[in-house]
């Protein structure tokens, strides 16, 4: 093994030309899925941010008395998981809806009664964004005696859910997708550095080398190969990302809500560890094709 | 003749031919070459002999007929022992192929590599056969870097340094001045002293009649002319 | 001219192996710049079609009346561009909020008078997506007699559009950086496979070919194998296309309203004029450093 | 002796050192060569023929003094004017120099394209020298598919074809036969004795006894060796 190390690390250098080609386009390609990566990451994030999750509005019956709160929010939380429940009291509605009418705010006060019910403002966790989840916590919470009516946009939220899981699973087809052509890519680019190394690959086996013995080389080459590009690639995805954000926040700074994120410590070294299984499957397809007997 | 193994053949061509396309390169070869024989094989430029030393190390599969080295049928031989096959052989290809980017002594030390031989030993003989073969000055240089003459043997260098069973040289001094070649020429000798068995394909008479141990076989247009065929 | 397309021809049969790696390669490096500009297209169209430009509400004065209609359509029609106006009556207003309200709708037939004003619905072309540009014509509507308010949802409409406009100049951003790196894995790709062939060159270099004679025939080359790649970086781009909108189309049959779809003819003829492009430039980044003196 | 220009010298070295490294493959290299001489230069293996050569036609550069080449200064010649240099010599490489992806006929027909000669008077030339070197039957076949002698010959057929005023032949028939040799050494000599300049590396005796009118430069380590320095 030592001694494949050895011959490894005189092959590189006396390939610099060849290696620093193949590490650069699996930087290239790294950086293609990376960048690709921490959009669609971010745009998800800021997607989601926007939404914080389901909101619902419980209308609550005449029947219902302030000193029934804390159970009634009992109840509810242990229906699902609520990030918050705010009470809204029939007064604080009317002088929410007298303050939107503006101007024309006149008619309230002409009325004898207040016409609007108590209210909950349930906000969900961020988690819960399937409509079938929100769905269902709202037939549930429909049950409850005291509960009149429930709310929760189900037109527009459904609308929206779906518009976003198309979006990410578009997403992940193409993360997938930027994967293969990046496996693709760098086979080719392998397999065009092993065309200009032929001749040496003939030699060896003219001489009397073992397929393992002219292999084993390469493969660690290819990972090695695979792990520098992983970095460089990260590497310049970061520098590109510096680059950005920081464009972002000044000219948008209203976007500061946003803080675009960079990849993740666990996702870059997931992404290193592909880029490293790239090279060497890489090598493995470029391979097959040059040791036909 | 039949295609049994006789004890002291340590080559065996029965009716081999190879075809190119139509035009055939050697045709009904049948050779038999006893172990420590020291064999030239003459003939003019085109006439084959090169493709039948390819023919032996399996650089080339045979159209017709039987091949066997050491007991070994080479239609029959699994492609996993090939490798094993060819390190009974030590080559000195026409063209010399040598790794242009490897130097000398990497180029020299693959072959014993390649046989998984001991580091120490690797170094001690590579440096000793360099230094015979008069390249002991130049073990790193590149291949690129070296005159014509100082490639070639770098070559014989490197068939030369496993101990081979059998030497295969494809004009083994063409590039060389009288001095060096007589050099090599008696290094190969001193080879077959001790038991190798010595292939020369060449068309320098003059290294023919200097040799009066070694068997002549001579091609012309791919077959064998009368007086090898007596053998 | 002539002569010089006769040996390309006859470089492109006995190089195939290299040729085809490389036309695989520009085929891949379009497909990435393809799906990229694909995805970007379609979910600007579909937020867009979501939002389907500026939308306001004009709440109209207690002087208005049905006859002044017409006139002040047409006033506001010269504002601005805008797609619709659609005229809701103070009647019709109420209705709506009384269904809203649903059971709790009583208290509006309590009362005397109708509160709520007429109103006009303007919905602005969709090209009308900056937030400064809706708010110029709301101050602009506002100044119409007979106008008593405008409302535009202004926060939520600035918040959404910075957040589509900062989408726009990332995947602007993302679309030249992929086009960058095709070039980059382009030009490396072209330059292995002259490393391949550096020895032919060498040689023709030393029976007298001038630089130009030398370098002609890859440029035409260059210039084909960009125009093949893109042509079949186009293709695998509609299979893809194909595959994918089927399956969208199978499994979220809502989304058939935002029918997703292919690159415009127009833009695939400049997808392939650049990849024709990114063919020569290739060649004529790495001829550069093969033919130093 | 001056560097001036002589009517009748075709290649004048004055004091050509050439070094690699520290290593000096040529040392104070002083020759004046006649238009229409025939030249063999003669020296062991590593000597520096082929880096003389080389030096001629620019595919290495001098490190010391200074070369004309048809009143040319090589060290000061444009490299846009290099080609139209290069098209003056008609080179047999040592290693032949064939490109391998291309045939026979189009390795030839390079050299005349290169100089934009017209297709039909390419075709005639072409077939012409391949005929006479012998290689008329193989005009279509690759050269890694040709024998060492066989792509000798292509070689010899490429440096000529083009009708250069100097040909620099480095060892041409190393890998002939002595019939094929003969041939193109009678070749050379019939180009020589229309007026070409020839230079022909070689250690083969034989063939520079054979060649009554032929001056001889021998080098010794990089050195001119007393005989031709007298000249
Ligand atoms: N791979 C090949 N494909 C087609 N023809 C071939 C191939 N190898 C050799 N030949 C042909 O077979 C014949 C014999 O070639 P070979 O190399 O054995 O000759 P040789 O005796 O070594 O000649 P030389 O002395 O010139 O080296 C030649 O005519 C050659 O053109
Ligand atoms: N590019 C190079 N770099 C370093 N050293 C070189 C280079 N080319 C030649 N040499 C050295 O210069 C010396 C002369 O080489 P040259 O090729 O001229 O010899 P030669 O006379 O042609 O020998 P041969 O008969 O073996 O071909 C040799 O020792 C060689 O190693
Ligand atoms: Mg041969
Ligand atoms: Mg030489």
């Amino acid at each position: 093994m030592l001694y494949y190390f050895k011959r490894v690390v005189s092959d590189i250098l006396s390939n610099k030309f060849l290696n620093s080609i193949t590490i650069a386009t699996i930087a290239l390609c790294i950086l293609v899925v990376g960048v690709f990566a921490l959009f669609f990451e971010n745009a998800c994030r800021i997607i989601q941010s926007g939404e914080q999750g389901g909101k619902m509005m419980v209308y609550l019956g005449p029947e219902f008395n302030i000193n029934m709160l804390p159970q009634l929010k009992f109840k509810i939380n242990a229906l699902g998981e609520t990030e918050k429940i705010i009470f809204i009291s029939k007064q604080d509605a009317l002088k929410q809806l007298k303050k939107d009418l503006a101007s024309r705010s006149s008619f309230i006060d002409s009325l004898k009664d207040n016409p609007l019910p108590d209210a909950l403002r349930v906000i969900m966790k961020k988690n819960v964004n399937k409509l079938e989840t929100i769905k269902d916590l709202a037939v549930k919470i429909k049950k409850i005696p005291m509960v009149e009516d429930v709310e929760y946009g189900e037109r527009w939220l459904g609308r929206f859910l779906s518009i976003f899981s198309l979006f990410k699973m578009t997403g992940y087809a193409i993360s997938s997708l930027f994967f293969m052509i990046a496996l693709f890519i760098t086979a080719n680019t392998i397999r065009l550095s092993f065309y200009a190394r032929r001749q040496e690959v003939e030699i060896m086996r003219l001489v009397g080398a073992t397929d393992k013995f002219i292999i084993t080389p390469f493969y660690i080459e290819g990972l090695l190969q695979g792990i520098a590009g992983g970095i460089a690639g990260l590497g310049i995805l970061f520098l590109f990302f510096l680059f950005l954000s920081s464009g972002v926040e000044k000219n948008i700074p209203l976007y500061m809500l946003f803080n675009i994120k960079f990849l993740s410590i666990k996702y870059s070294v997931i992404i290193i560890a592909c880029s490293a299984f790239l090279g060497w499957l890489g090598c493995y397809l470029s391979l097959k094709q040059f040791l036909k007997y | 003749m039949s295609i049994i193994k006789d004890k002291n053949s340590i080559i065996r061509m029965f009716n081999v031919s190879k075809r190119f396309g139509k035009h055939y390169a050697l045709k009904n070869i049948t050779i038999d070459i006893q172990a420590g024989e020291f064999i030239f094989i003459t003939g003019a430029s085109g006439a084959g002999k090169s493709t039948l030393m390819k023919l032996l190390y399996l650089a080339e599969r045979t159209s017709e007929g039987q091949i066997l080295v050491d007991g070994m049928n080479l239609a029959r031989i699994s492609s996993s022992r090939v490798p094993y096959l060819r390190r009974k052989f030590g080559v000195i290809f026409q063209d010399f192929k040598l790794i242009p980017r490897k130097t000398v002594y990497e180029n020299v030390a693959l072959v014993l590599e390649a046989a998984n031989e001991k580091p120490g030993i690797i170094k001690e003989k590579v440096l000793k056969i360099l230094e015979t073969t008069g390249m002991g000055k130049k073990i790193n240089v590149l291949p690129p870097s070296l005159s014509g003459g100082e490639q070639q043997r770098v070559a014989v260098a490197r068939a030369l340094v496993g101990d081979p069973a059998i030497i295969l040289a494809d004009e083994p001094t063409c590039s060389l001045d009288s001095d060096s070649a007589q050099t090599i020429l008696d290094f190969l000798l001193e080879y077959h002293s001790r038991g190798t068995t010595v292939l020369i394909a060449t068309h320098n008479l003059q290294i023919i009649s200097n040799t009066v141990n070694g068997r002549c076989i001579s091609l012309v247009e791919g077959a064998l002319t009368g007086a090898a065929k007596l053998l």
